[in-house]
């Protein structure tokens, strides 16, 4: 079984993730709806779980993909709680622009 | 048995002291005085007995009891010295003492204190005896500082007037002041020998040690200065005067005839190491006839029966050590044993008139009580002639062997000493013609009153005036008992006079002078019947006299006002300052601490952008700053 | 039995006391300190007889920290001092009325037993904690027993803990980075580090920061005026009495052996720092019209001389820090008590609103006066024996140090005596005042019988300890 | 060809999640979204995790993002009424990313990798079984851990989301 990599190059992989978790960052800076941040931290995530798979196959080693799919859990269990929390936010905001949610205010 | 015997010696005043302060209240005056007295007296027999072993086997007695203070590099011991000159000392403390005593039973019988006023006395005798008998210098600190606390709690005796206290404790700080100059001349002279043990420096200066000269004349300078605090030199003489606020006893005692000659005890102990330094000496001697002079020109004007007998002792032991200063320690040793018959005397007669007069200081007050006390009349009027350097009374050798002395070293000394000298000589006649002669000047209460002093106050005075009279025989011009008994403590031979034509002649001068001062106050208050002006009526140069030269005004605006100012300055300004300091770094944290408070916005977006911030520096520092 | 028994029976004492209850609070402190100065001296006494008395066990492997408690005559000493003045100033206490009363001597009793601690710990890190440790109940002492109104005082005392806090942490971090050098935090080994120049300047600051606000050495004396003034009494004399001689311990034993390079080469800053606190402490006194305050400055005057002749680096410096110390330690615990007696009779502390109790009360004068001389350093008192020490190592450094910290004997006579003539002497004042009791009396003759004793023969204490500041000492100087 | 196929795919995971976060209509994003998802689950197929990409469709296509629909459609989100953010925001979220991706691949250009060959070990890793063995031995605490938090996550969000009444 030919390794995948001596074709495209593990550099490639990194170039992609890197440039997808800055999308991610970006999404979460650019935008004030929550849900939309959400889908951003999501991309962040999964730029991250790319680039473990990718040396996942590099070292020819399953860790990496065990890892990712902890991540998946972690991140099924975040977006299931961090839903919720919008959810009862919007119930007493009636919005969700997260410009409003300043009573962390020091 | 010598041990045993110093330690009677030492302890017999101690024992008197405590018992008198535990039980001195139920004993009752007449068996506390008693008591007391005899404490005192115990001490002058076991000091006969020294006195005569010495004088008869002339080795001193040494008694080392234990190690009392360790240093890095030598010890100090606990231990006594009973040579020649401590028992000399010895003799005339305890002597004159023993007579104090007897005299205050009856001077201080109306006090309801009397008890521990008798505690105090054998608390000084004690610590006098200390002073004297120590065989090193610390040994001799501490009777030094036990004598100026006695002196303390005894001039504050009557401690319920805060102007006496005021009196007290200035006295007490004056001494620190010279305390703190013997005490560095104590650092020093041990930093160069290892040692304060006077045989052992005397042996190592005598064996001609590599000793640094400086600092063994900055050590005697010192030593000079403690010297000036004890025995009231300028420019620490200002405490004696005031001191006249305790009872007459005990200005008799300690003011006049054993504490403040203890400066001169000191540098006579030391006298191997003055020799040695002669520039110090010079400035003993100048400051010696200075102090002679100013002070006996100051007590020129008095008008307190004591105060004029203070400035006069101020002057003789001015006088004293004008003759430390110019090497003739024996000398200086047989004067302040003259002075100490006389002016033991003259304070007692003047407490008896006190006495009698109800408290009346002031001799503008008083006159005419030849009559009426004759006893005292007597005493006083040998110890008056003794003072002014009449022949054939104590004083008169005495002082004409030092302005002997001083004729044969340095002229000028000897015209500022025969200066002081004419000038007591008038007021010390001053004060006898104002008090004895013509009349009563006080009120008709007090002249119903005056009567002449019981024994037990007249004893003493009659002992001292014959003490005052022939005291003179232990060093007669020519045939001196005194400087052979003291050569084995003196590193340096005695002077020697010739009774040639110059010592007769100087003689002469010295009498002619005394003859000259009684001259003038005999004209001015026996024949003019001059009584001094009252207080405010003294205007010219006199006022400076008798305002003393307003040495203490100045001492208070120089000294003493400007520690209260930089007191008060510390205490507003540079407290408020520190304290600023420390509470402003908490301000600072606290400032840091609110203006923080408002980067918490509360806006995520915010907090989001240094989120990423933050990160990106950290990758920048971890991975590209390099 | 081992020294860690002195401290167990304090530290056991103090649950005690908060548990027999208020009633008896008193009387269990004053048992159970008393057990522990029996103990301590039972222990001397064994010491002195060549047997060791020391704790050493490893209390954690890693990092390394041990359990220590090394009886050597030094500690002994400073131990013998704790133990013997918490009896009589619990005893000191026994007249008033005290709220709460079993909390406050279990808090005396457990400060106790910190300040032994810090006296007898080896290791860096437990003399550490006990350190901080003490420093807690004397927090709430003051705070909680203390005089005036709660705010000034709780300002007060909320920054004299602040203050110490602030100035101890340095000391932890010099500790922490002396552990990297050493490898544990036994004195012995810290005393062996290899230390750069810069290092050791360092570290002496960190330690130098931590006890001269401790000490206090001016200029971090801002604290201890108003906290001597606020606290109560007790507290007052367990601040004065002991904790601070903590410090001036923690620099003969610490600070100087670890780093004695920057205090040799500093020499003159640190002498001349204590020396000014002499002047600036002995004037400020004078201006003070508050008893407790006038004490408190004239405290600060004496611990600037006993830390100037400690940064001497001599034998007698160090000889007299140590007697002093201990001197100091008595007589200005007796004379606070005389404050207090004072000021609660009259419920005062102005100076210009008392006088005339001499006339009223006799004996409490001349045990005052006593007290007083022996603070001025009067001959055949302990602390002359301590202050010429010290004063003849500053001449022995430079004898201009000696000249100026010797104008403490003047300065010293004179707001002494100036504050006694004003407190005690002159015509009776209308207030009454009553004599002395038995038990006040007690105290006073207690400390007076050791300040006088020792003042005359100190040889017992001067020999104890002598050998150990000598191997100190070398130590110190191991660079000369 | 497996080169050409990445580059697609890169490009079309790329181009979708700036479309999620730059559409307004979140309904659109979170289409946007699955088409990135998708696009990267194509990424491991190529990399021959078939479990893997199957895992990453069921959990984030058919889990995840249904759940993010279905409260956007709950919260009646479907329009486009998000007010933009101030100019400043977004210039300094523009920012932000370039500064980032800057100094993300400065770091990575920077950290010059020493890789030389690519390793083909042969055995097999990645397969269902492989995966399984190695998440039920060496991997189990974790794995029971991580139900142990899915449960708590599920009470969690029963719990927010339950209808409560808040007084002010």
């Amino acid at each position: 079984m030919e390794n995948i990599l001596q074709q495209i190059g593990i550099e490639n992989y990194i170039y992609l993730s890197t440039l997808l978790f800055c999308v991610g960052i970006f999404g979460v800076l650019y935008r004030r709806n929550a849900i939309v941040m959400f889908m951003s931290i999501e991309i962040m995530l999964n730029a991250v779980n790319l680039l473990l798979v990718a040396f996942s196959t590099y070292h020819q080693d399953a860790t990496g993909q065990v890892f990712v799919f902890f991540s998946m859990a972690v991140a099924a269990a975040e977006v299931a709680v961090g839903l919720a929390i919008l959810v009862a936010v919007y119930r007493n905001l009636n919005n969700i622009d997260i410009d409003n949610l300043k009573n962390l205010k020091g | 048995m010598d041990t045993n015997l110093a330690l009677l010696l030492l302890f017999a005043p101690f024992a008197g002291f405590l018992l008198n302060v535990f039980f001195g209240k139920k004993l009752g005056k007449g068996a506390s005085g008693t008591l007391g007295t005899l404490a005192v007296a115990t001490s002058f027999v076991v000091t006969l007995t020294f006195f005569l072993q010495v004088i008869n086997t002339g080795k001193p007695v040494m008694v080392d009891l234990f190690e009392w203070l360790t240093l890095a590099n030598f010890n100090v011991n606990f231990g006594f010295q009973l040579d020649q000159l401590s028992l000399l000392w010895l003799m005339f403390v305890t002597g004159i003492g023993t007579l104090i005593h007897v005299y205050s039973i009856s001077y201080m019988h109306d006090d309801e204190n009397m008890h521990k006023f008798f505690a105090y006395l054998n608390l000084f005798i004690f610590f006098m005896i200390t002073l004297v008998i120590g065989s090193n210098l610390l040994i001799m600190f501490i009777g030094w500082e036990g004598v100026g606390l006695c002196s303390y709690l005894l001039i504050g005796f009557w401690y319920k007037n805060q102007d006496y206290n005021d009196a007290a404790k200035k006295a007490f700080i004056m001494n620190r002041i010279g305390d703190l100059g013997f005490l560095i001349g104590i650092f020093i002279i041990g930093y160069l020998f290892h040692s304060l043990d006077y045989t052992t420096i005397a042996t190592a200066l005598s064996s001609g040690a590599e000793v640094d000269a400086t600092w063994l004349s900055i050590a005697a300078l010192c030593l000079f200065i403690g010297a000036c605090g004890k025995s009231a030199q300028l420019p620490l003489y200002t405490w004696l005067p005031d001191a006249m606020a305790g009872p007459t006893p005990v200005s008799a005692l300690i003011h006049a005839a054993t504490m403040v000659t203890a400066g001169i005890f000191m540098v006579t102990r030391m006298n191997f190491l003055f020799n040695l330094t002669p520039d110090v000496q010079t400035v003993i001697a100048v400051v010696g006839a200075i102090t002679s002079l100013i002070a006996a020109a100051i007590g020129l004007v008095q008008n307190d029966i004591k105060k004029v007998l203070a400035y006069s002792t101020v002057s003789q032991l001015g006088l004293m050590f004008l003759a430390l200063g110019l090497g003739a320690y024996e000398i200086a040793v047989f004067h302040v044993i003259t002075h100490a018959f006389f002016k033991a005397c003259l304070f007692l007669g003047s407490g008896s008139v006190i006495h009698a007069l109800h408290g009346e200081q002031d001799m503008r007050n008083m006159g005419g009580l030849k009559g009426v006390m004759k006893i005292t009349y007597i005493t006083f009027l040998i110890s008056t002639l003794a003072i002014s350097g009449l022949p054939p009374f104590s004083g008169f050798f005495s002082k004409d062997e030092i302005l002997m002395t001083a004729f044969h070293q340095n002229k000028v000394l000897w015209v500022i000493g025969s200066l002081a000298s004419i000038m007591t000589a008038f007021y010390m006649f001053r004060l006898l013609y104002l008090t004895f002669y013509k009349d009563f000047r006080g009120t008709e209460e007090q002249k119903h009153h005056l009567h002449e002093s019981p024994g037990l106050i007249t004893f003493p005075l009659i002992v001292l005036a014959i003490l005052a009279l022939v005291g003179g025989v232990i060093s007669l011009p020519g045939n001196s008992w005194l400087n052979h008994y003291l050569a084995p403590v003196l590193a340096k031979p005695a002077h020697h006079h010739e009774l040639d034509g110059t010592a007769y002649m100087l003689m002469g001068i010295a009498v002619v002078g005394a003859l000259i001062g009684i001259g003038v106050a005999y004209s001015k208050y026996i024949k003019q019947s001059a009584v001094p002006a009252q207080d405010s009526e003294i205007t010219g140069f006199a006022k400076v006299l008798y305002n003393k030269f307003y040495v203490d005004e100045i001492y208070t605006a120089i000294i003493v006002n400007p520690i209260y100012a930089i007191g008060s300055f510390f205490r507003d300004v540079t407290e408020a300052a520190f304290s600023g300091f420390i509470f402003g770094l908490g301000k600072v944290a606290n400032m840091l601490g609110s203006e923080g408070k408002t980067l918490q916005t509360g806006s995520i977006g915010f907090y989001l952008f240094a989120f990423v911030l933050g990160i990106c520096s950290i990758v920048v520092y971890i991975f590209l700053a390099k | 039995m081992d020294i860690s028994f002195v401290l167990i029976i304090l530290l056991f004492g103090a649950a005690a006391s908060y548990f027999v209850g208020d009633k008896w609070a008193s009387k269990a402190a004053l048992i159970f300190s008393t057990a522990a100065f029996a103990a301590t001296a039972y222990l001397t006494y064994k010491y002195t007889g060549g047997a060791s008395v020391s704790y050493i066990k490893t209390w954690v492997e890693n990092p390394m920290i041990i359990l220590g408690f090394q009886a050597d005559s030094l500690s002994l000493t400073m131990l013998l001092l704790t133990t013997a003045l918490t009896p009589i100033i619990i005893l000191a206490t026994f007249r008033n009325s005290i709220n709460n009363s079993r909390t406050f001597y279990a808090l005396i009793l457990f400060m106790a037993f910190a300040m032994a601690g810090t006296f007898v710990s080896v290791d860096g890190f437990v003399y550490y904690i006990f350190w901080e440790l003490s420093l807690i109940p004397i927090y709430f002492i003051s705070l909680l027993w203390g005089n005036g109104d709660w705010e000034s005082r709780k300002k007060a005392v909320v920054k004299f803990f602040i203050y110490t806090f602030a100035g101890s942490l340095f000391m932890l971090v010099a500790f922490i980075y002396l552990y990297q050098k050493g490898g544990n935090f036994l004195n012995t080994t810290l005393y062996r580090a290899i230390l750069t120049d810069k290092e050791q300047f360092f570290i002496f600051l960190a330690f130098f920061l931590a006890y001269a606000i401790k000490i206090p050495i001016i200029p971090f004396h801002t604290w201890q005026a108003n906290v001597y003034q606020k606290s109560p009494t007790a507290g007052t004399m367990l601040l004065s009495g002991i904790m601070l001689k903590m410090a001036i311990y923690s620099i003969i034993r610490w600070q100087l052996p670890i780093a004695p390079k920057p205090a040799t080469e500093y020499m003159y800053v640190f002498v001349g720092l204590g020396i000014a606190g002499v002047i600036y402490g002995s004037i400020l006194a004078l201006k003070q019209t508050d008893i407790k305050k006038l004490l408190a400055y004239s405290s600060l005057a004496h611990v600037g001389l006993i830390a100037a002749g400690a940064y001497t680096l001599t034998l007698d410096g160090i000889r007299g820090a140590f007697l002093q110390m201990l001197a100091h330690g008595f007589v200005v615990v007796g004379l606070f008590y005389a404050a207090e007696i004072i000021s609660r009779r009259y419920a005062t502390g102005e100076i210009s609103e008392m006088g005339g109790i001499r006339v009223q009360t006799p004996k409490f004068a001349s045990m005052f006066m006593i007290l007083v001389l022996a603070s001025v350093a009067m001959p055949l008192t302990f602390n002359f024996i301590g202050e010429f020490e010290l004063l003849y190592s500053m001449a022995q450094t430079h004898i201009w140090f000696a000249v100026i910290a010797g104008t403490t004997i003047i300065l010293g006579a004179f707001y002494m005596l100036k504050m006694f003539q004003q407190v005690m002497l002159g015509e009776q004042n209308a207030k009454p005042f009553a004599d002395v009791t038995f038990g006040e009396a007690f105290v006073f003759i207690a400390i007076i019988a050791v300040l006088i004793f020792f003042g005359i023969y100190p040889k017992p204490i001067t020999e104890f300890i002598t050998p150990e500041l000598e191997r100190l000492v070398r130590i110190i100087n191991r660079f000369n | 060809m497996l080169l050409t196929i990445f580059y697609i795919l890169s490009a079309i995971t790329l181009a979708t999640a700036f479309l999620t976060i730059l559409s307004k209509n979140p309904i659109h994003s979170a289409i946007y979204l699955v088409l990135c998802f998708f696009s990267i689950a194509g990424h491991y197929l190529m990399f021959n995790a078939q479990f893997l990409a199957i895992v990453h469709i069921i959990v984030y296509s058919g889990a995840i993002m249904i759940l993010m629909l279905f409260t956007i459609m709950l919260m009646n989100l479907n329009k486009e009424d998000e007010k933009n953010k101030s100019m400043l925001s977004r210039i300094a979220a523009v920012v932000s990313f370039c500064l980032v991706a800057f100094v993300l691949l400065a770091t990575f250009i920077k950290a010059q990798p020493t890789i030389t060959e690519y390793a083909v070990s042969g055995k097999d890793y990645q397969s269902i079984k492989v995966l399984g063995q190695v998440l039920l031995n060496e991997y189990m605490l974790p794995f029971e851990f991580a139900s142990v938090l899915l449960l708590v996550s599920m009470i969690g969000a029963v719990l927010l989301s339950k209808k409560q009444h808040i007084n002010n």
